[in-house]
């Protein structure tokens, strides 16, 4: 989610592929684009990463319909109950969902990308909330192991969390952290 | 050895130095709690040296931006602090009455209090140089903002990080890709610069009135309120002193 | 998908962050980058080339065919990916041994032995010049100050009169070094003397 | 860094709690005498063992780990003073009650080293967790009004507001980008390609 270009999160997120079908007819680098062969016909099936697809979609050699995370399916999901979808099992494992929605945003026409980023923006607020409740659960702990009475230490809710969510979390975590063992820290000893 | 303006000949012993600003007496504690929130809630308006060094390091730590270098308040602690350490050091030797080691303890503690506050706030100050050393660079209106010493220590960061890289990477690449400075097609530039709309924690001294915030609304700051808000949007109350960073 | 050299590095530098360590320097994968941002320019210049109709300069130059443009365009943003890749690689770096220089008082002697084996060459000549502009810049408070002593936590070691009662002789403490005569009295911080009062060398004085 | 990546990322506890001991003033009782005493941060003294005397909270602290001095509570370190915030605090669930702003540091500065100065304790110490925690609970309530443009929080004291800051300036700086107009690359076919003609390719 931050755009500076020294960042190499912001270069990991722009990674991600996006499906999408040649307008045109393209010879000899096939295989650069994720297809099969080499020469490409218009209507060929390719994906192509978000570095470079937002420039070809602009120019109009390309054609792409909304990717799997962001279909009616997910956003059915997400109306239901947005805290309840494991959003790393839709972007993979290290994968930005609100980035990448973001990036698919910026190459929809306008009503599209509207629609979308209302349903990004939601459920960041819907889930945001809990990363702090988690956090401050187990980064307040005063057992070492950060597990809770019942030797619950959040991996599981963590697992379900996209990359920028975890880097939230971890943010309230440390904060947590360092507040709790400032209140346990005594200068009593020195008395 | 620079030559800090040291302060007029001290020794506090016998309560004569002479800071050139005595702080006012602080405003004594108001017995009754409720009778004004307001003092229980704004720290006692003091003027004192290290009371500005606090709100110049709280302002650093808190902005995005690089603020103007607090010179003048550093040179006049660097002084002090010089002329105590010299002080301290003459009275440790030739043995000093009772009275003389309580005072030197309260001292000895005030200029370790002080001197870590000097250090935290240089070495905050140094991180976003040398963050942003680039764009400070080629932009006279940052530069103005450095004291001398920040502004060498930038050109030559800058020309020590681009010469590894150029050893590393562009220099071993086509001549028109060895461009450290591009701006890219989606408008991002490879020049970093400080993120003004980051937010901010603000606390109002007083009432400001309403302001403009970027989708046209305007929001009414009141005193004693705390705001989360983009930097940006209250940067000028902020330099104007009306609101505090926190 | 096996992950391409570009994807290599980014994920280097997240497990670098992640676990606040210096990784060895990747000279291989660096050097496969560079080399495949020649071919694809190599690609590029020729394909401009061809596209150009020789002999042509009077008129507006045509628009070469969609095909070259997508071909030309790609390869344009992929270079300049791949160059973007670079860079934040070895910044990421750069950064790390800052702060590695910084928590060793810039001490370049002290940190070498260590990391030594991880750097590229300009790397190693880089944390050399950062420590030489740091002590210059140093050098402008060290009549008062050292800012390159740790910051990160405010003072509260808190100072106590002692008096000397067995023989005890120099001590190294964070105020400098201190040569504790028997019968002397100093003020010292507490925190450097807690052994020798626990020891029965010291002892405070009110 | 020249500064960790964790502090400039916000202020440390232990570095609010050196502030709260910087700025605040507090009475002290002194067992000793000792003349007027000129510091950068101010003058303070003469010290008369019979008369309380106004001295920052640092000084206050120093002298009171010699031995030298006991301290005097502020009006709002007592049982009923914070039985009643926190009545004030459960009665009105939308506000947080006003508390000096840094009243978590102060608190435990006198809890630590002049728990013998502070009528019971015990009582005041957990009177601060249960403020705390109620405090607690409102701000979760208050983070869903987050949005991209503002929060208002008034009434929050400083400690509560640093444990907040990482978490939530990022957590606004998502939905900057999420609610932001698109990142369009202006490059158009030929623009891309003219860049890369005129680059003298």
């Amino acid at each position: 989610m931050d755009a500076d270009y020294w960042s190499f999160e912001s270069c990991l997120a722009e990674q991600a592929r996006l499906p999408c079908t040649l307008k045109l007819d393209v010879e000899g680098h096939g295989h650069l684009l994720g297809a099969n062969e080499s020469d490409l016909h218009v209507g060929a099936k390719v994906s192509i990463p978000m570095w470079l697809a937002p420039t070809l979609i602009l120019n109009d050699w390309l054609d792409f319909n909304i990717p799997p995370p962001f279909m009616q399916r997910v956003k059915r999901a997400l109306n239901a109950n947005a805290r309840s979808v494991r959003l790393s099992t839709l972007v993979g494992n290290g994968g930005e969902w609100y980035g990448f929605g973001k990036l698919v945003a910026d190459v929809l026409e306008e009503s599209q990308a509207k629609e979308l980023q209302a349903v990004l923006l939601t459920t960041f607020k819907e889930r945001f909330v809990d990363l702090m409740d988690q956090a401050q659960h187990f980064g307040g702990i005063p057992s070492s192991a950060g597990a809770d009475s019942m030797g619950d230490t959040g991996a599981d809710f963590r697992e379900g969390l996209e990359m920028t969510e975890r880097e939230l979390f971890l943010l309230a975590q440390e904060s947590a952290k360092a507040v709790r063992l400032w209140y346990e820290s005594t200068d009593r000893k020195e008395h | 050895m620079s030559d800090w303006p040291t302060l007029p000949g001290g020794s506090w012993s016998n309560g004569h130095s002479h800071l050139p600003s005595p702080s006012p007496e602080p405003a004594a504690a108001d017995a009754d709690a409720d009778a004004d929130a307001d003092e229980l809630a704004l720290d006692a308006e003091r003027a004192d040296a290290v009371t500005l060094l606090v709100r110049a390091w709280t302002g650093e730590r808190c902005a995005p931006d690089v603020r103007a270098f607090e010179g003048e308040l550093v040179g006049r602690i660097m002084g002090y602090l010089d002329a105590q350490a010299k002080l301290i050091g003459v009275l440790k030797v030739d043995g000093a009455s009772e009275e003389d080691h309580e005072k030197i303890g309260l001292v000895q503690m005030e200029m370790d209090r002080v001197g870590w506050l000097l250090r935290s706030y240089i070495a905050t100050r140094q991180e976003k140089l040398i963050r942003y050393a680039p764009y400070i660079n080629a932009t006279p209106a940052m530069q103005t903002r450095l004291s001398v010493a920040e502004q060498t220590l930038v050109e030559s960061y800058q020309q020590i990080f681009e010469e590894s890289l150029i050893r590393d990477v562009v220099g071993n690449l086509p001549e028109e890709l060895q461009a450290l400075d591009e701006v890219l097609p989606d408008g991002r530039s490879m020049v970093s610069q400080p993120d003004l709309d980051k937010a901010v924690f603000i606390r109002a001294k007083q009432d400001c009135g309403p302001v403009l915030m970027p989708d046209g609304s305007s929001l009414e700051i009141k005193k004693r309120g705390i705001h989360l808000i983009s930097y940006r949007v209250v940067e000028q109350l902020v330099l104007r002193g009306e609101v505090e960073l926190t | 998908m096996s992950t391409d050299p570009s994807q290599a590095l980014l994920l280097e530098c997240r497990r670098s962050a992640q676990t606040v360590t210096l990784l060895p320097y990747n000279a291989a994968v660096v050097t496969t980058l560079i080399r495949q941002i020649h071919t694809i320019h190599a690609h590029l210049v020729q394909s401009l080339r061809s596209a150009a109709i020789p002999g042509d300069e009077v008129g507006p130059t045509p628009t070469p065919p969609p095909a070259v443009m997508f071909t030309s365009t790609h390869h344009h943003l992929q270079i300049r990916r791949l160059k973007r890749v670079l860079l934040v690689y070895h910044s990421h770096r750069l950064n790390m041994l800052r702060g590695m220089l910084h928590r060793a008082h810039l001490s370049v002697t002290h940190l070498l032995p260590s990391i030594r084996p991880l750097l590229s060459p300009s790397e190693l000549t880089f944390i050399r010049s950062y420590a030489q502009i740091s002590m210059s810049y140093r050098a402008e408070f060290i009549d008062v100050l050292d800012i390159a002593a740790s910051v990160d936590e405010p003072p509260k070691g808190m100072w106590v009169n002692v008096r000397v009662v067995k023989e005890v002789g120099e001590v190294i403490t964070e105020g400098g070094v201190v040569d504790f005569r028997k019968g002397g009295r100093y003020l010292v911080r507490r925190g450097d003397v807690e052994m020798l009062l626990v020891q029965g060398y010291l002892e405070v004085v009110d | 860094m020249a500064l960790p990546a964790n502090l400039m990322r916000s202020p440390l506890p232990a570095e609010l709690e050196f502030i709260a001991l910087q700025q605040t003033d507090i009475l002290i009782r002194p067992h000793f005498s000792m003349g007027k005493i000129r510091l950068l941060s101010g003058s303070y003294g003469p010290f008369r063992a019979t008369a309380n005397i106004e001295v920052p909270l640092w000084v206050g602290k120093y002298m009171k780990q010699q031995g030298k001095c006991s301290l005097i509570p502020p009006v709002w370190l007592s049982v009923e003073w914070l039985e009643e915030k926190l009545r004030q605090e459960i009665s009105r669930p939308e506000e947080f009650a006003p508390l000096p702003f840094r009243f978590a540091e102060i608190a435990k500065v006198f809890l630590d080293i002049a728990a013998d100065d502070v009528p019971s304790p015990e009582r005041v110490r957990s009177l601060l967790k249960d403020l705390r925690e109620v405090r607690q609970a409102k701000t979760r309530k208050g983070l869903a009004l987050l949005d991209e443009m503002e929060l208002r929080m008034t009434g929050l004291g400083s400690m509560e507001i640093n444990e907040l800051r990482p978490f939530l300036t990022r957590a606004m700086g998502v939905m900057r980008v999420l609610a932001s107009e698109p990142e369009v690359p202006a490059s158009t076919a030929d623009n891309t390609f003219v860049t890369s003609m005129d680059d003298g390719w």
